[in-house]
């Protein structure tokens, strides 16, 4: 990926930002985010189809905002995440440079909010033929069946927290989990504790999950938190014809309303 | 005491495994659910899983679990009745399948939870517990038990270890007291070793760096902020690595009740999180994850050497493995025993 | 061994709900006791945390219910709400929690009577669906 | 530990014929932090009331619980006896063991169970509840009404008797709106004139009042009691200081022939022009898109000509910034032009006028000096249709709602049409006729029965030319849908009444919600009618919907009493039951992350943004700040906050939350 490597050069060596967020070779044959504040590291970047991790999530770092301003190696959930962290006030117009690499394998500079929107606009709607299908596969289970499968998942939950931690839209600075004033979680990992956590995680990143499915891939003992938040993304796009991520001034599917939204399972 | 040497066909350890549950013993062991091995209770050797090189989770959970109760109590207008964990109901448990880098960390956690004031109720569980481990056979680039002065196949810690010699043949290494109990218990089901090895039937895990180093390192280390910054940059302080670790002890006491009841609960914590330190008063003295990452790698490697006289780390790789973000601590480790100081 | 008696919490808005409450006792018209009613100011006040706390701490069946659409004494705290449980509901039941043990209802302060009748259907249908097993379960599950 | 006092009351034997009371006050007795329970026959009699007084006294109480009738009933009665003896007014709370209890359940030992945990919650609430003290909020008696018709005459005038100062805003030229295009008025007839301009006179010359003619609203910031208002006051091109009104700069100005938007274009005007002779203020302005000099820049008669040398061509908009604690939005409407009506040929037959060009044909003071002259040939039209709902009640073509004043507006013309032209045959094509108000339907059949105004039940399909004639093609749906044709001479369309094409750039503008018409949204549709969402800003007139001339009056006065009412306090007092933003100690500042949900959902625009400085002026954060001025406790933001940053008092997460758990707890001893 020689013209990302430039590319990265050219704007460490003007000063033009202080920071590359991209990704580098792992651990096996794993990759992982690296850092790169000069010049000479760059060639360490690359970019295929391993780089699945939304590195949206460290343009809040409070140790990588120290390091300036930051050019961003993006895929496409990481645009999407960039634009709802800027729907929700969290970075602004001149925060970040994107770079991003389209199907065709070339690369796209990126460097507005604006330009992002226009190449995410043409992206494929949010769950794939498969991500749909697995979907109805457990809503078309009978109740009593959903409730034992999620409960044999969450009893693995450890509680560890890396589902928050990888989620670039768990930003908050005290999460709910962490209010004892009143305990609104239960802070053990016990069923009733894991249950509340997921339901609460889930409906918290409703209409802001932009399925990039870090936290499922961060859970240590494999819930797979992503149907849950394609749930709500369905169930989002289905009443509201929302999608999250798609605008850098957009409102929040939940802190908006039409008069005319369907109610009928009120009485 | 001396160890003594036998074999074990894997039908003669099926049926220990009935005289166990027999004799009201809980086993733990490796399990295969869907992806995922992790630690389950089982009640035949054909549930358990040995393939894989390490399961997500530590054994550590068969007496340091999750979550347990401490104690319960009772409110009546305003006296308030305490009932201990009764320690004589605890069950007596075999796990089964650990690796000996696990049964090595049940030192170093036993070494946190007696010292200074001995936990009662951890005691009690570690007392009701045998270990009976099987050796590695194949080790992965995240595996480091020989650079912490372990092994693949080291005895250290467990009361029985087991070897795969093939032909459906475990040699077992009779290492302690209650290793010796158990193959009483298991009458002639454990065979005369007629001169068997075990060395040749072992993963070779190549020593990645001189630990002698890593102490000194540390100490000098400590207020390099840039290096520690460099380090953990791409951390995201969950709670992961601490939650598979077989030595990390940290744990919250939460309290749950309503009504006129409730109960004392301890569960896992961990200082990789941001509020781990965190003051009532708003200060908190490890703001940064840098300086968290920091004071995970000298707990293991300088806080507990130097208290409880035992590495805090067996090599296990567990932490590399369930990391989100690959922050793998052999790296990292490497680093800083080759650091220039 | 005497019928199951379910217990049920209902949360309501201050301006609609609790006075077409006040007009059922009002106009002494009578309903199950297993129903307590929770004051709020406008049904976009209560948070989902809320119903998750009814059923661990051992409801039987919950009852949400505010102001008729456009009738909000705060023009919109009913509209938000909505969406809220749209959502919720969802997720619940994905998750397989019996959403029919949620009864959620508009209903005005001239509605006393249909607030009896509301109560009295969920208290039948509660009872009908017996205790909350699963969450009862829940409760004591994953401590060792 | 809290020192909670329950009080049980009897009601009577409302609550203890089915509910053990005593039963209820021992089992009070035993919650941890209940340091006084008992029952009494009337809790809201005086000697109950004084029981009270005297255990916050005496047992020194923490906290109050009433369990008697609904709060919505005594609570205010309770909370006021707690402050006569000293305990603050929200540590005392209701359960409601009345309405909710004793007269819905049986005698039964779960009615009595059920009033204990009703008191059980009460009790736990308590114990998290906060002393809290009203909300005060500074007001500068000055109100800003915009728009200078009928209703903002009015609106004016009422604030100003009232003594409070008033800042009048006139896009215009001159004051009078659309009333003073009018001819007469209906239903008693008087001239329009007549009546509105001796109201036109006193704004002038009120001494509370201060008139901007032909200047907008810049911008508007700030809350209830505290607005800040920008006007802009455009260029008259004139000093008005100077000018004495003489009019000569008119009868000079050479641009003659520009169409007369006070005439509705039936008339024409000058480039220096007052709109109508009796403008308030009565000094014109240079209408810079047509004076010579402008476009050619050569001319200056009117400098020449001027007695006062008042005249001005460099002047420049000026910007004027007043504080005001009240708005009051009299924008008024403007009329569907017909030319969204192809069928009808508006615009292509010039004798196919709307309602508002009728009233100037009709208007002594208008182009034909009242005589009913047609535009095309100034002929005397000998049958004239009328055309009601043109647009009206046509989710089709126009727009879906009834614009309420075409049925009057529209027998009034043919009224007026058949006493001015004796021999003329009006009609008037019509849907239903919509006449409810004072002597209206009477107005209606007068038309009918004694000025022999034709009415037809349908609806024109189409206008057309044919020698000379206008066709009008349409049915009479009560002689079974019988095809009509009437051939007229001119047609009158009384087209729909709509929003002003200003009308959703100033609602941002002052931040009010407005409905898919445009017209400006009132704060509640039956009880809060001249109110908006945001507090302090109140409505007048037609620019909340269609209204006519007493209609929009009376909202005038109302929204003026509501305004008087804001001014009659020094401070303006509320309740603290409100949303308020969590602030920490540094590092943190505050647990909101400044996502800013909260600011969309807010119905009242009450959620701001506070940047958050360290002591050398770095921003720290910027998080969001509840304007107490504004918040009307709803709590919908704070079931949003994903991390708990805002709560609201009285309604606490703390409090509600213990409600549930106590609700659902019982104790052994509580049975």
């Amino acid at each position: 990926m020689e013209a990302l490597k430039n590319k990265a050069r050219e704007w460490l060596d003007s000063r033009m930002v202080q920071l590359v967020i991209g990704y580098s070779q792992g651990s096996g044959d794993s990759v992982r985010a690296v850092f790169v504040h000069d010049p000479g590291q760059v060639e360490t970047l690359l970019f295929d189809s391993r780089c699945r991790q939304n590195l949206a999530v460290y343009l809040l770092k409070p140790e990588v905002k120290k390091m300036g301003k930051a050019a961003l190696v993006a895929n496409l959930t990481t645009l999407r995440a960039v634009l709802q962290l800027a729907a929700e006030n969290q970075i602004g117009e001149h925060d970040v440079l994107t770079l991003t690499v389209n199907p065709a394998g070339e690369l796209l500079v990126l460097s507005t909010l604006e330009a992002i929107e226009t190449y995410v606009a043409i992206s494929a709607p949010d769950l794939s033929v498969e991500e749909k299908a697995e979907l109805e596969k457990y809503e078309k289970l009978g109740m009593e069946e959903r409730w034992q499968f999620w409960q044999e998942q969450f009893s693995r939950c450890l509680k560890c927290y890396a589902c928050r931690a990888a989620c670039p839209l768990c930003y908050c600075s005290r999460c709910t989990v962490e209010c004892n004033q009143p305990q609104w979680i239960p802070v053990p990992a016990h069923d009733l504790g894991n249950l509340e956590w997921n339901v609460m995680r889930a409906m918290h990143l409703a209409g802001r999950c932009v399925n990039c499915g870090d936290c499922s891939r961060a859970c240590p003992v494999n819930i797979p938190l992503y149907l849950l938040n394609q749930k709500l993304i369905s169930d989002v796009f289905r009443n509201f014809n929302a999608r999250s991520g798609m605008a850098a001034k957009a409102e929040n599917t939940l802190s908006t309303f039409k008069p005319n939204d369907k109610e009928d399972f009120i009485r | 005491m001396e160890i003594e040497i036998k074999v074990i066909s894997r039908d003669a350890l099926e049926r220990v495994f009935s005289l166990w549950l027999a004799a009201g013993k809980r086993i733990l062991a490796p399990k295969k659910t869907g992806e995922l091995v992790d630690f389950a209770w089982v009640t035949q050797l054909s549930e358990v899983c040995l393939d894989q090189v390490q399961t997500v989770q530590s054994p550590k959970l068969a007496i340091f679990p999750k979550v347990e109760e401490l104690f319960s109590y009772q409110t009546a207008f305003d006296q308030v009745t305490i009932q201990d964990r009764p320690l004589e109901a605890l069950e007596e448990i075999v796990v089964f399948g650990l690796r000996p880098c696990d049964a090595a960390a049940f030192a170093s956690l036993a070494a946190i939870f007696t010292w200074d004031s001995p936990d009662q109720l951890f005691s009690a569980r570690f007392e009701k517990m045998t270990l009976v481990g099987v050796s590695c056979a194949r080790a992965d680039e995240y595996c480091f038990c020989t650079s912490v002065g372990g092994g693949p196949g080291a005895t250290t810690g467990s009361d029985i270890l087991l070897t795969d010699i093939g032909s459906g043949e475990y040699l077992a290494e009779i290492i302690s007291e209650k290793g010796r109990q158990t193959v009483q218990a298991a009458a002639g089901k454990f065979q005369p070793a007629a001169g068997k090895e075990k060395e040749s039937h072992l993963a070779k895990v190549v020593p990645s760096f001189a630990l002698a180093k890593i102490t000194p390192a540390l100490a000098a280390l400590f207020d390099d902020d840039a290096f520690w910054a460099e380090q953990s940059r791409r951390c995201l302080g969950c709670g992961a690595c601490a939650y598979v670790c077989p030595t990390c002890a940290c744990f919250d006491i939460q309290d749950e009740g309503a009504g006129d009841s409730g109960k004392r609960l301890r569960c896992w914590d961990s200082c990789g999180f941001s509020m781990f330190t965190l003051h009532t008063s708003g200060h908190n003295p490890r703001p940064l994850q840098s300086q968290r990452w920091r004071q995970r790698l000298m707990h293991k490697f300088a806080y507990m050497p130097e208290r409880q006289k035992v590495l805090g780390c067996v090599g296990c790789g567990r932490c590399s493995r369930a990391c989100p973000v690959d922050m793998n601590v052999l790296e990292h480790l490497r680093a800083i025993a080759e650091a220039k100081i | 061994m005497s019928e199951f008696q379910p217990k049920i919490v209902a949360f309501v808005c201050n301006w609609c709900t609790y006075a077409g409450a006040d007009l059922t006792g009002t106009s002494r018209m009578k309903y199950s006791p297993q129903v307590s009613i929770i004051r709020f100011p406008c049904t976009g006040r209560i948070d989902f945390m809320l119903l998750l706390k009814a059923f661990a701490n051992g409801a039987d069946g919950i009852i949400v219910s505010g102001c008729h659409p456009n009738d909000c004494h705060y023009t919109s705290g009913n509209f938000h709400a909505r969406r809220r449980w749209i959502l919720f509901r969802g997720l619940l039941d994905f998750m397989g929690i019996d959403t029919r043990r949620i009864e959620f209802s508009w209903i005005s302060a001239a509605e006393g009577a249909k607030w009896a009748q509301l109560v009295n259907t969920t208290a039948e249908n509660i009872r009908k669906l017996g205790p909350f097993a699963n969450y009862e379960k829940l409760r004591h599950q994953g401590v060792s | 530990m809290a020192r909670i006092g329950v009080f049980i009351c009897h009601c009577g034997e409302n609550i203890s014929a089915t509910v053990d009371v005593q039963k209820v006050a021992a089992a009070a007795a035993r919650i941890p932090g209940v340091a006084h329970s008992v029952d009494y026959k009337y809790m809201c009699s005086d000697p109950g009331q004084q029981m009270i007084k005297n255990a916050i006294k005496e047992k020194n109480l923490t906290g109050v619980v009433v369990a008697a009738c609904s709060p919505r009933m005594h609570e205010p009665t309770f909370r006021r006896a707690c402050a006569e003896a000293g305990l603050n007014p929200f540590l005392c709370e209701m359960a409601n063991i009345r309405e909710h209890c004793s007269w819905v359940h049986e005698k039964s030992d779960a009615t009595t169970n059920k009033a204990i945990d009703l008191v059980r919650m009460m009790i736990e609430k308590v114990k998290k509840s906060k002393a809290l003290l009203p909300i005060k909020v500074p007001v500068t008696k000055t109100a800003l009404v915009l728009g200078g018709g009928i209703a903002g005459i009015q609106a004016s005038l009422d604030i100003a008797n009232t003594g409070h100062q008033v800042i009048l805003v006139e896009k215009e030229p001159s004051i009078g709106g659309h009333m003073s295009q009018l001819s007469e008025t209906f239903p008693t007839l008087d001239c329009s004139q007549c009546i509105l301009t001796p109201r036109m006179v006193e704004v002038a010359q009120h001494p509370n009042i201060t008139l901007y003619s032909y200047a907008e609203l810049e911008s508007l910031e700030g809350f209830i009691g505290n607005f800040k208002a920008r006007i802009r006051k455009k260029a008259r091109s004139l000093d008005e200081k100077l000018c004495t009104g003489c009019g000569l700069c008119i009868q000079k100005c050479p641009a003659k022939k520009i169409p007369s938007e006070f005439d509705a274009n039936m008339g024409i005007r000058t480039a220096i022009y007052v709109p109508f002779p009796q403008a308030i203020p009565n000094k014109p302005v240079i209408d810079r898109g047509h004076c010579t000099y402008y476009l050619k820049g050569k001319c200056r008669l009117c400098e020449k000509i001027c007695p006062t040398q008042a005249i001005r061509f460099d002047q420049e908009d000026e910007i004027i910034a007043v504080d005001v604690g009240a708005v009051v939005l009299a924008t008024g409407f403007d009329i569907k032009h017909g030319d969204f009506f192809p069928e009808y040929g508006y615009g292509k037959y010039k004798d196919i006028i709307d309602g508002l060009q009728f009233e100037r044909l009709a208007s002594a003071s208008g182009p034909t000096l009242g005589e009913i002259r047609r535009p095309s040939d100034g002929k005397i039209p000998e049958t004239v249709v009328f055309v009601a709902c043109a647009g009206s009640r046509d989710p089709a073509k126009g727009i879906e709602y009834c614009s309420k004043i075409c049925c009057m507006y529209t027998a009034k013309h043919a009224m007026l049409y058949k006493h001015k032209v004796h021999e003329g045959k009006p009609y008037v094509f019509y849907m239903d006729i919509r006449a409810g108000g004072k002597m209206y339907e009477e107005f209606v059949r007068r038309a009918m029965e004694e000025d022999g105004v034709q009415y037809i039940r349908g609806r024109v399909s189409r206008i057309y030319e044919r020698n000379g004639k206008l066709i009008v093609k349409g049915a009479d749906t009560l002689l079974g849908a019988r095809p009509m044709e009437i051939q007229a001479d001119m047609v009158v369309l009384a087209t729909a009444g709509v929003a002003n094409a200003g009308a959703e750039e100033l609602a941002q503008k002052v931040h009010i919600s407005y409905d898919a018409y445009y017209f400006y949204s009132e704060a509640h549709p039956k009880l809060r009618p001249v109110e908006t969402n945001t507090a302090g800003i109140f409505l007048a007139g037609a620019c909340q919907a269609p209204k006519d001339i007493p209609e929009s009056v009376a909202q005038a006065s109302a929204a003026a009493s509501k305004v008087a009412a804001l001014f009659s306090q020094a401070e303006l007092i509320r309740e603290p039951l409100i949303a308020v933003v969590d602030r920490s100690a540094p590092p943190l500042y505050s647990t909101c992350v400044g996502c800013f949900l909260c600011q969309s959902s807010c119905p009242y625009q009450a959620i701001e943004k506070e940047e958050i400085r360290g002591r050398d002026g770095q921003l720290i954060k910027t998080v969001a700040k509840v304007n107490p001025g504004l918040c009307q406790g709803c709590g919908t933001c704070v079931a949003l906050c994903r991390s708990k940053s805002i709560d609201i008092q009285g309604f606490s997460h703390e409090q509600v939350y213990s409600e549930v758990l106590a609700l659902l707890n019982r104790r052994e001893s509580d049975v």
